[in-house]
């Protein structure tokens, strides 16, 4: 990665190289395309049960990824696959859980919801909102004690954040100076609930003084902005100085879930979040400032699209679980 | 169906058990001012069944309170409200996140009563929509009520019907004790005949759903219409069944089931919870220790959820809790064979 | 109570009138003498169970409830005796609830833990730390929705301000607007445990800001300060303006409980805490300003330990509890 | 003693429970640095009841860790420390307060294997005090156990001698699954023979205590002593009865407790637990639904605690849990007269 700024370049751009941003950009279309193709799954009756969108959100997700090595760690939410795609995972084992399936992530027993890829570093999503963010203080404490390289990054969203679970882990990693970077995707709503509206604070990251870590509020649709500041959070928590709040304000496109009739929110703000897609927002910024170029932002478009086409081929054609196999897993030998 | 006082009422027609929960707080609400709802999105989104419906466009943002996402803290909130003369009706959007909330129910409102020698009341009630069948998988799917069986100070019910979801709610609320309703989300959008007007089921009563000889099946919340249906085929086959609604969890209704073991000498238990440690544990136990238990001619048999997380996996969803086939095949063997 | 600024008494003291104080340092002397009888009680074996003494911390118990009034709440802790007292109890029902007699305040079912006086308006002691918190809320929520001149005030110890309801409840308090007073008694020690090992910010109102409400830091053991900064506090609430933190700094001399050997902290420590008894100094205060004086003062203290040791006869020749009562008070009818 | 290894080593000698559960923790630490110890007070203060004691003096403050008073959270770190390559062994002060945790060990410590398709595991072991018995009143008395010998992918063990307490935390501490011990709080002082070297006693199975004729009494935790006490007044009385200490809640070891009815025709189960939904239920309803149903002569007999929170006066308190008394009552009658 260059640091070096260029020319008419903000800091928080020219801090990347050109491999980072195309990486970066793949894996926004990447989870883009993996969550309307999932979507579309839904709706034809491919997928069931429930799932949490993030459209509008990848920026957030990828960019905090970017400081993140493959043997870092992230705990994810229930609007985890953008974290999952960001962090290394590949869509077509990922569908394959969504469709249930033993080739799955997890042998078709997790889900959207509990989609995990332990091998890539990712912990797992999480059905319980605010459910990771304990579990992120033992990883830190893990870390600490096994005296390795690695960080931890736990996402959570603005609904979360008022979770007795939030307070408990944000104080045990400030006073164990714990690796831990606690990344709050403000996307506005907790399901239909409003941040003024549940929240007794401004901005989340001001909740940071309470805990005497560093707090930055950000927005989190501006994904070099997101990966300078996750830099910081986790190189910080590399040198053993402690963790950090990160609020990236954000917004979600698709309702809560499918049961959602967005009646707590009018069109007209969706529709001019709509236009802050993160995704246009960096290929602009790309193209403005002669990093890439618009033919190599085609080709990974279309990549990412071939790939998501090819991820469900290999969802659809694997088996499903053998009902034999009801037991297996309750109990590790 | 017996003990059911619909029949009868002119008044009465189909709805779900959803518009029967709605029905009954907008009774209570509009009876009693005392009487508030409280939970995560159960304002303007209507909830996440969409149970609470348009209740807040009726009864205005004060009486149906949108909460933060903090279990612990409402549920303590309710416990608050309801010792200093509200009548608190909490959601708690889905069975499993009581898990955030033990404490509030376990430790404060189930013995305020008593630690305080009686001198206040806790007179509130937990909406909790449970079980599985949606594919939510290990974290959205389970059936904890056994847990509070297991607690004194607490009451817990189950209805299985759009009848009784109003008329035990209606008995909850009334009831100056916590009372624990677990609600079926696959129950929601099931339809059956309603009273309009404010009736009550009272808690600790079972219902005899269908009578029979051979064998007693006892069953809660939506495995009712699974004995149901799996009694018709068995009617069909000459074996002739008694279902039991259990309702009640606690207290449970010892009597209704007794009757029935000594009319038909075999029983069965069929519930959606893990069966070990399940309510049917309970009912076995109780009808091993009492006078019943010389009238059994066959091992009590019990049809619980297989000892797993929920998978996500709609084939091994279904195969982990009891379908109708398996209520069918066991109560035939169980009439047949004695169970084995 | 008169509010004239007397000549060179500092605004907090002259804010409160002599029957206020007087009533203040009875109240005071009850407490000090209820738990040192108590205690003794307990080594004779009179007692039996648990209980945490709050000796030391008398004047944030009292100076936090002279602004209540009968029909105002409290939510007590572990360490309440002191709450209960100042909100008016009684020694001699206390006393016997402790003997386990029908005659105690909760017929001899709660005990220690679990003295409440609902009648006069303390609805409990808690046997979980942070167990009374969201109950607060609740109770605030009841005061407002049924339109009474009411608040509550809910105390809390520096261990609790890290338990997940200290978060949900300070939270919800404040975006409610309810009238909610939270007094958090900071000894600096949760059981063993600092507040500087166990709390990640230095003073534990300073996460008032994190939900927007007021938070000070005061001087625990003064108890016209405690009145003072309660008094502002139990007006805004009343004001429907919303609730307010109120850190106490004091100390507890005894040991947490029966079982504490004291190993985490020095004899020099407990002895210069010792030295700053909120008794003794209120008193020494009052003789300096011509406040009561000194008759008056030795009066106050000779009925206190009267009245403790009659309390003591009540409770020993109350009856206990009847067998056939055990399932009594289960369910309420 | 059958079932206890100690009596041949000579190495054995008499410690305390409490004792020999330090013994455990400081053996498998020194053993393995992926062990930590982390709880409420555990360090220098020694623990509330004194178990962990001198550790931090032995380990330091890295591996014996005072938390802050966040009972969810600390839960979930040991979750989170246990799936990255550690062994945490977490104490709650007293069992209540796991009221407070149940989200991160139910939903996700039990679940997290299964959810993840095997991809994980959670080697956490969770030390619960529990029991009443000093007075503690209704929030620090509870025997919870029950409810999570309901919840598939934990283990629940009981230990009621010190020997166990030290074989059945070594084995815990090397199980890859999580599992929960209930400690008692009475037994902590008790004494008893436990070897020095460290030995493991399996999670599964039940021990016999005593053997007998007449009767089979299953007893879990402080109720194993109370019914060899109890057994010891039977036999001056001519009634032979089996004691057998459960050991293991989750799983339960069926076949001990079968054979023993197949050979007593007759059973009670003792334990502290609330008696409804209690352990006893389970019991009661696996042997009612087994083979050994046919060799009953008796009603099974269950004797848990009265329906009541804790009662805070002494007297209310020893009558509201089984004491040897009612113990040598309930078997003398079930012997004499089928336990009506
Ligand atoms: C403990 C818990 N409470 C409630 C829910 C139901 N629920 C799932 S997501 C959600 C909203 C979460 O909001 P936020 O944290 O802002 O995340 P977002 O959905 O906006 O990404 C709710 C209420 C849950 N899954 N877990
Ligand atoms: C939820 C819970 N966790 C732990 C305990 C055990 N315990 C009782 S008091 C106490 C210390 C509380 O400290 P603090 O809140 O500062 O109050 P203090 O005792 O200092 O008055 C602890 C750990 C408990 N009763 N409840
Ligand atoms: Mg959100
Ligand atoms: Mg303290």
């Amino acid at each position: 990665m260059s640091t070096l700024p260029r020319a008419n370049q903000r800091p928080e751009l020219s801090a990347f190289d050109d491999g980072t941003l195309a990486e970066a950009l793949r894996k926004m279309h990447l989870i883009r395309k993996f969550e309307e193709a999932a979507e579309d799954c839904y709706m034809r009756g491919l997928i069931h049960g429930t799932m949490h969108l993030s459209i509008g959100q990848e920026a957030s997700a990828v960019g905090s990824a970017i400081p993140l090595a493959k043997s870092d760690y992230v705990l994810s939410t229930h609007r985890g696959h953008g974290h999952c795609i960001a962090k290394g995972a590949s869509p077509d084992r990922m569908f394959a859980e969504f469709f249930g399936k033993e080739t799955g992530y997890c042998n078709g027993r997790g889900g959207s919801m509990h989609i995990a890829d332990v091998e890539g570093g990712n912990l797992g999503a999480n059905g319980i909102v605010g459910g990771g963010l304990p579990i992120a203080v033992g990883v830190g404490m893990s870390i600490k004690a096994q005296k390795l390289d690695r960080v931890c990054m736990v996402y959570f969203g603005d609904g979360a954040n008022n979770e007795g679970a939030f307070h408990e882990s944000l104080n045990m990693a400030s006073i164990w100076k714990l690796p831990v970077v606690f990344v709050c995707e403000n996307n506005n709503y907790g399901m239909s609930t409003s941040v003024a509206r549940s929240t007794a604070v401004a901005n989340i990251a001001d909740r940071a003084l309470a805990y005497s870590m560093p707090g930055d509020t950000i927005d989190g649709n501006d994904l070099p902005l997101v990966a300078a500041t996750a830099r910081i959070a986790v190189e910080r928590a590399r040198r053993g100085e402690g963790p950090s709040l990160i609020e990236c304000k954000t917004y979600r496109i698709r309702g809560h879930s499918k049961s959602d009739r967005n009646l707590y929110r009018t069109k007209e703000e969706i529709e001019a979040w709509k236009a802050k897609c993160p995704i246009r927002r960096l290929e602009g910024e790309l193209l403005n400032h002669d990093r890439l170029g618009s033919a190599r932002l085609a080709e990974i478009e279309a990549d990412a699209a071939r790939e998501i086409a090819a991820a469900i081929e290999f969802a659809k054609s694997s088996a499903e679980p053998d009902l034999a196999g009801l037991t297996r897993y309750v109990y590790a030998e | 169906m017996p003990n059911d006082v619909a029949g009868a009422d002119p008044a009465a027609r189909e709805i779900t058990y959803a518009e029967a929960i709605r029905e009954a707080l907008a009774t209570a609400m509009a009876d009693d001012p005392r009487v508030i709802l409280m939970g995560e999105d159960v304002g303007v989104y209507g909830g996440a069944f969409g149970v609470s419906g348009d209740l807040v466009h009726r009864f205005g943002v004060e009486r149906v309170i949108d909460t933060p996402i903090s279990e612990l803290g409402i549920a303590g909130a309710a416990v608050g409200a309801a010792i200093t003369g509200m009548r608190p009706v909490l959601e708690i959007q889905f069975s499993d996140f009581i898990t955030l909330a033990m404490e509030q129910i376990v430790n404060q409102a189930a013995k305020i009563h008593f630690m305080f020698g009686g001198k206040a009341n806790v007179p509130m009630v937990v909406r909790l929509p449970g079980g599985s069948g949606t594919g939510a998988a290990a974290q959205h799917s389970q059936s904890l009520e056994a847990w509070f069986a297991h607690v004194p100070g607490l009451k817990v019910v189950q209805p299985s019907t759009p009848h009784d979801a109003k008329g035990l709610l209606l008995s909850a609320i009334d009831d100056p004790n916590p009372v624990l309703i677990f609600e079926h989300k696959l129950l929601y959008k099931t339809r059956g005949i309603v009273p309009t007007e404010a009736f009550r089921v009272p808690i600790g009563k079972a219902a005899v759903r269908r009578e029979g000889g051979d064998a007693t099946i006892v069953a809660t919340g939506v495995m009712v219409s699974r004995a149901l249906a799996a009694a018709e085929r068995l009617a069909a086959e000459g074996i002739s069944t008694e279902v039991i609604d259990l309702r009640s969890l606690r207290p449970i209704d010892l009597e209704t089931i007794a009757a029935s073991v000594r009319k038909t000498s075999r029983l069965m238990v069929v519930y959606e919870g893990v069966k070990t440690m399940g309510i049917g544990a309970e009912i076995s136990a109780m009808i091993a220790e009492s006078d019943a238990f010389d009238y059994l001619d066959a091992p009590i048999v019990r049809l619980g959820a297989a000892d797993v997380p929920l998978p996500y996996s709609p084939k091994l969803e279904r195969a982990a809790v009891p379908q109708e086939e398996d209520i069918f095949r066991a109560a035939a063997s169980l009439v047949r064979t004695g169970g084995a």
